[in-house]
């Protein structure tokens, strides 16, 4: 299984030459390519299943030791997607990083249907913004709802005592 | 002139066909429904924002607390994820014991779907009969782990305790005894010929939409596709079992909820096979984990078959004793997406048939 | 046949209306709670030392400890459970090396008032230090200084 | 003795005060009261038994016992819930049109009171003796449909809306086979008379003669109750409580015994009509013939709670086209071979 995945992901790396494979066979792609690569995913390689998409806040680590910058933060937002694939039965995840400060990123909706909700999800709790996305608005916490709790530097009120 | 308005209703989240506090915000014809746009998170308690401020073994009992009719599940999905982060062999009793509490929980939360389904439809005898075979399975539990249904059983590299003497051969007889109960739902309910009007040809999944909309569990291969992770890529011990994927042909409700009822029949056959190996297995039910847990920095993304579906988790660790993100592929909340597409042209009567056949429960929905 | 359903599920039914009742009429009878039942929380304070193993393993902050010193030994003073956030998981039971605090079959817990909730199985002044210790333990203070820091932080 | 118990007491109260020199007209006037809160009283006493029985029956066919705690055996259960309704404050929310909206609690109990009228209790037990008794039954029984249909739409509740037009829908489409199921039993009778059609059974119950029209009366009546499989006014997981959403504290009780005192109806209707009414079967006559119409109506209502408890709800598409294509068209063809059979019957002179 893994070995397929292997040759898979060597056929990739000759097709796009930017992208990044780590040890884990994740693979990194720039969020220009992002679409046009998980169209190939599946339209070629069979990953017709959209398991997992989520994302992670990173962060620069000066904001995190909480020294004072004026400059504009350099951290950025991983957003995950686990592809699988029935017929084959591989699975690949695949990453992208946005920028801070303007999360934004193509939606995998018109790739897959399942991104819909879970993208949504990504919106509501981190704030990236994914352009074309049909109806992109909060899905778990209330409209009103101001801030992104997953994200870092969110700031909590309220509890018990 | 003569003309008809649509009108909005908003059904739930006080209703008591959500399963919960579940809305969908219908636009009605008459009594045909326009659109369904179901809207979530009156539960949402912020599990993965909890989760980084807790240790690794401290986000178990939170685990419990997404699919509680399922909780062994949710746990076994958990410890995985970490096991895998961390590379420990878990010894092979634990493993039996989690495919035990596993398998139990999978036919427990199956046990009440069919009930609740029934009650949806209409039948309410259905529901409490298969209360009463949902405690005998909810009964042994407890003596297992202490707790009926949030077991927080399953530990980082093993179980919390060994099974209490007898109980394998308790855990026999209830397993022995399940599938006579199974006819009598087979009689009661899946046989009824108003039960099959309701539920056959209303709610159609197609294959294709079903694959594209990430849909997992019973409601994915209700239409007939072959996917079940503990086939398709057997985690744990699963490869050791003998077992069948049931699939349904219409991908209609009814075969949504005959492929579970089918299910279950599979589940009491790995038990038995489980609890057959279990016998001949001794050994520690907890590998060697150092009492401070730090994994190496990096991530983990570890999926299991639930009850409901596929469920991930996504545990990345920057080398602290707490994790630095874990997320949950919660598979009620994915099976969701597809409500409205296929509630469209029904009547409110189908949307009860089918938002009971997709089997959500709301504390996985939220999170 | 059209029917044969209808008739087999009717037939269902009136088995079940002759059979075997499984209610449990609770107050006047019980459901026996097996050994490892998560009931109320009981703390043998006697076997504590004030480790505060439980307290760190509890997942939602539920267990309060107060210590003092007394001759050498820590000395407990408080124990408070805030139960009403209490998840059951059983995590503290488990952490404790001394088996100081354990399950019982109680389960009912209910309070009419929201200030008896919590458990409080501990709540007493530490007793006055032997003059005699209390120079030694002076001198062992001195010297022992650097040792507690990290233990401090363990907590 | 036992047979005529009702009757005698009748009489002597009718003597009673006919010696007291009470003029004709007067004495059948308070006669009549007598009866009428003789039926009121039995009606709401059934009623608060029937509610106990559904709970027991209920509770034994899903494995448990049901109310065991208020009264001996849980016996005054109803009456405790009935008293916690009464006392209960009864909300009457912003939009809703207040007048039809208190008007329709109190008029649900109006059909089924006029009913009970008419119909034969036991030999010569009737409050009045009606030459078109079946006639009146059924004219008066849709009209409680209509009071459903008023507290529905008064309430200004979308789901009490959606539930009152299935009540409209359902009443229009079940109506007319359980009329055109009757008219079989009533060619061969001949009658419209209640007595005479029990009494046209000595022979044989219409349940044999007539099994079709039986079975589609029970179905239509099962309907016209709003019971499962056909309670989908009600639909408590579709449309909550119908036409009783925004129905609370006496307004919710007085439509919760209607629904009993209308069971209580169709199962007398069906006795009457199909299991000989008071008649006694295999010649057991030292059994009192009112006693033998309570045992066969109990029957009856078992069989619906039976029912109830079995069968899950079907959908209104479903409902609709089961009365129009299925029900309707039998009824039709049963009336047809009756003919025939009758044209037969005669032909050969028996």
């Amino acid at each position: 299984m893994d070995n397929k995945l292997d040759s898979v992901i060597k056929e990739l790396q000759e097709k796009f030459s930017e992208i990044k494979v780590s040890e884990q066979q994740v693979v990194t792609v720039p969020v220009e390519q992002l679409t046009s690569f998980m169209q190939m995913l599946k339209d070629e390689y069979y990953m017709d299943f959209l398991t997992n998409v989520t994302a992670v806040d990173y962060p620069s680590d000066k904001n995190q030791n909480g020294e004072e910058d004026d400059e504009e933060d350099k951290g950025t937002m991983e957003v995950i997607y686990n592809v699988n694939s029935i017929t084959e039965g591989y699975t690949l995840m695949v990453k992208t990083s946005v920028a801070r400060q303007n999360p934004k990123l193509p939606s995998m909706f018109s790739v897959w249907g399942g991104a819909h909700f879970q993208e949504r999800e990504v919106f509501d709790l981190l704030g990236i913004i994914f352009t074309d996305h049909p109806d992109l608005k909060r899905i778990l916490l209330d409209d009103s709802f101001k801030g992104y709790p997953l994200r870092k530097d969110f700031q909590w009120v309220g509890g018990r005592k | 002139m003569l003309r008809t308005e649509t009108y909005t209703v908003n059904f739930g989240p006080q209703h008591p066909a959500t399963h919960g506090v579940f809305r969908v915000m219908l636009n009605l014809d008459g009594e045909r429904i326009v659109k369904a746009e179901p809207v979530c998170g009156y539960l949402h308690r912020g599990v993965e924002k909890l989760a980084e401020n807790r240790t690794y073994q401290q986000v178990i009992p939170y685990t419990d607390r997404l699919d509680y009719l399922a909780a062994g599940l949710q746990n076994q999905g958990y410890v995985e994820t970490i096991e895998k982060l961390m590379e420990i062999e878990v010894p092979d009793r634990a493993e039996y014991l989690r495919i035990i509490t596993a398998e139990l929980s999978r036919i427990a939360s199956h046990v009440l779907f069919v009930g609740v389904y029934a009650l949806d439809i209409g039948a309410f005898t259905g529901f409490l009969l298969c209360f009463r075979e949902r405690e005998r399975i909810l009964d042994l539990m407890e003596e297992l782990t202490g707790s009926r249904m949030t077991y927080s059983y399953a530990r980082i590299g093993g179980v919390a305790a060994d099974a209490p003497e007898g109980w394998l051969d308790r855990v026999e007889k209830v397993v022995n005894d399940l599938p006579y109960y199974f006819d009598i739902y087979d009689d009661l309910i899946s046989g009824n010929e108003i039960f099959q009007a309701r539920t056959k040809y209303v709610g159609y999944l197609s294959a294709e939409s079903a694959v594209d909309y990430s849909l997992s569990g019973p409601t994915l291969r209700g239409s007939g596709i072959d996917y079940d992770l503990r086939k398709a890529k057997p985690y744990s011990i699963y490869d050791r079992f003998n077992f069948e994927v049931p699939l349904g042909e219409n991908g209609d409700c009814f075969d949504r909820y005959f492929c579970r009822i089918l299910e279950m029949r599979q589940s009491v056959y790995i038990l038995q096979q489980a609890i057959e190996q279990i016998r001949e297995t001794d050994g520690p039910i907890m590998a060697k984990v150092p009492k401070v847990l730090k994994p190496p920095k990096g991530e983990a993304y570890h999926e299991i078959e639930s009850s409901k579906g596929i469920l991930g988790y996504y545990v990345v660790s920057d080398g602290s004793n707490k994790p630095y993100r874990v997320h949950v592929r919660r598979p009620s909340f994915v099976n969701l997406g597809f409500l409205d597409e296929m509630c469209r042209g029904g009547l409110v009567a189908d949307l009860v048939a089918i938002l009971g056949s997709i089997d959500i429960v709301l504390g996985e929905v939220d999170c | 046949m059209f029917g044969k359903g209808l008739v087999k599920g009717l037939n269902v039914t009136w088995k079940e209306f002759w059979s075997k009742k499984f209610t449990v009429q609770y107050p006047d009878e019980q459901h026996t709670k097996p050994p490892r039942f998560h009931g109320k929380f009981q703390l043998n304070s006697d076997a504590c030392i004030a480790c505060g193993l439980c307290a760190n393993a509890c997942p939602n902050g539920v267990i309060k400890i107060e210590s003092e010193k007394v001759n050498k030994k820590k000395y407990l003073t408080k124990y408070v459970m805030n139960i009403q956030y209490c998840l059951f998981c059983g995590m503290c039971v488990e952490a404790c090396n001394k088996g100081a605090l354990r399950f019982t079959q109680e389960h009912d817990m209910s309070q009419y008032f929201y200030k008896d909730i919590p458990l409080v199985f501990v709540d007493r002044e530490a007793p006055k230090p032997d003059p005699e210790t209390e120079n030694k333990e002076k001198d062992d203070d001195k010297s022992k200084k650097a040792g507690k820091a990290p233990e401090k932080e363990g907590q | 003795m036992l047979e005529t118990i009702f009757i005698d007491i009748a009489n002597w109260i009718r003597n009673l005060l006919g010696s007291a020199g009470v003029p004709a007209l007067w004495n059948d006037t308070v006669m009549m009261l007598v009866k009428l809160t003789a039926i009121i009283v039995f009606i709401l006493i059934n009623a608060l038994w029937l509610v106990y029985m559904e709970r027991k029956v209920a509770g034994y066919m899903q494995a448990r016992i049901g109310p065991n705690r208020v009264g001996p055996k849980g016996l005054l259960q109803t009456t405790a819930d009935i008293g916690k309704l009464i006392s209960k404050e009864i909300i009457i929310p912003k939009n809703v049109d207040k007048i039809l909206f208190l008007l329709a609690p109190v008029l649900i109990f109006v059909p089924p009171l006029t009913i009970f009228s008419v119909i034969p209790f036991g030999k010569n037990m009737m409050a009045i003796d009606l030459n078109i008794g079946l006639f009146f039954v059924f004219a008066i029984a849709s009209l409680s449909t209509l009071i459903f249909w008023i507290g529905g739409w008064s309430s200004y509740n979308k789901y009490s809306l959606l539930g009152s037009m299935r009540v409209i829908s359902q009443m229009v489409s079940y109506e007319l086979p359980m009329m055109l199921a009757l008219l079989g039993v009533i060619m061969i009778v001949g009658s419209l008379n209640l007595s005479e059609i029990i009494l046209a059974q000595e022979s044989a119950w219409f349940i044999i003669s007539q099994p079709i029209a039986f079975l589609i009366f029970f179905i239509a009546a099962v309907a016209e109750c709003n019971r499962v499989p056909f309670d989908l006014m009600e639909g408590e997981s579709e449309i909550i409580a119908g036409p009783y959403t925004e129905y609370s504290g006496m307004g919710f009780a007085m439509f919760f015994l209607a629904e009993y005192a209308n069971i209580m109806i169709a199962s007398a209707m069906t006795t009457v009509l199909f299991l000989g009414g008071w008649l006694a079967p295999f010649g057991l006559t030292f059994i009192p013939s009112w006693l033998w119409f309570f045992v066969k109506m109990y029957v009856v209502i078992f069989v619906f709670m039976w029912l109830r408890w079995t069968y899950p709800r079907v959908r209104i598409d479903q409902l609709l086209g089961f009365g129009w294509k299925v029900l309707v068209p039998l009824s039709l063809a049963n009336i047809f071979v009756t003919g025939i059979g009758m044209y037969i019957y005669r032909a050969l002179g028996w």
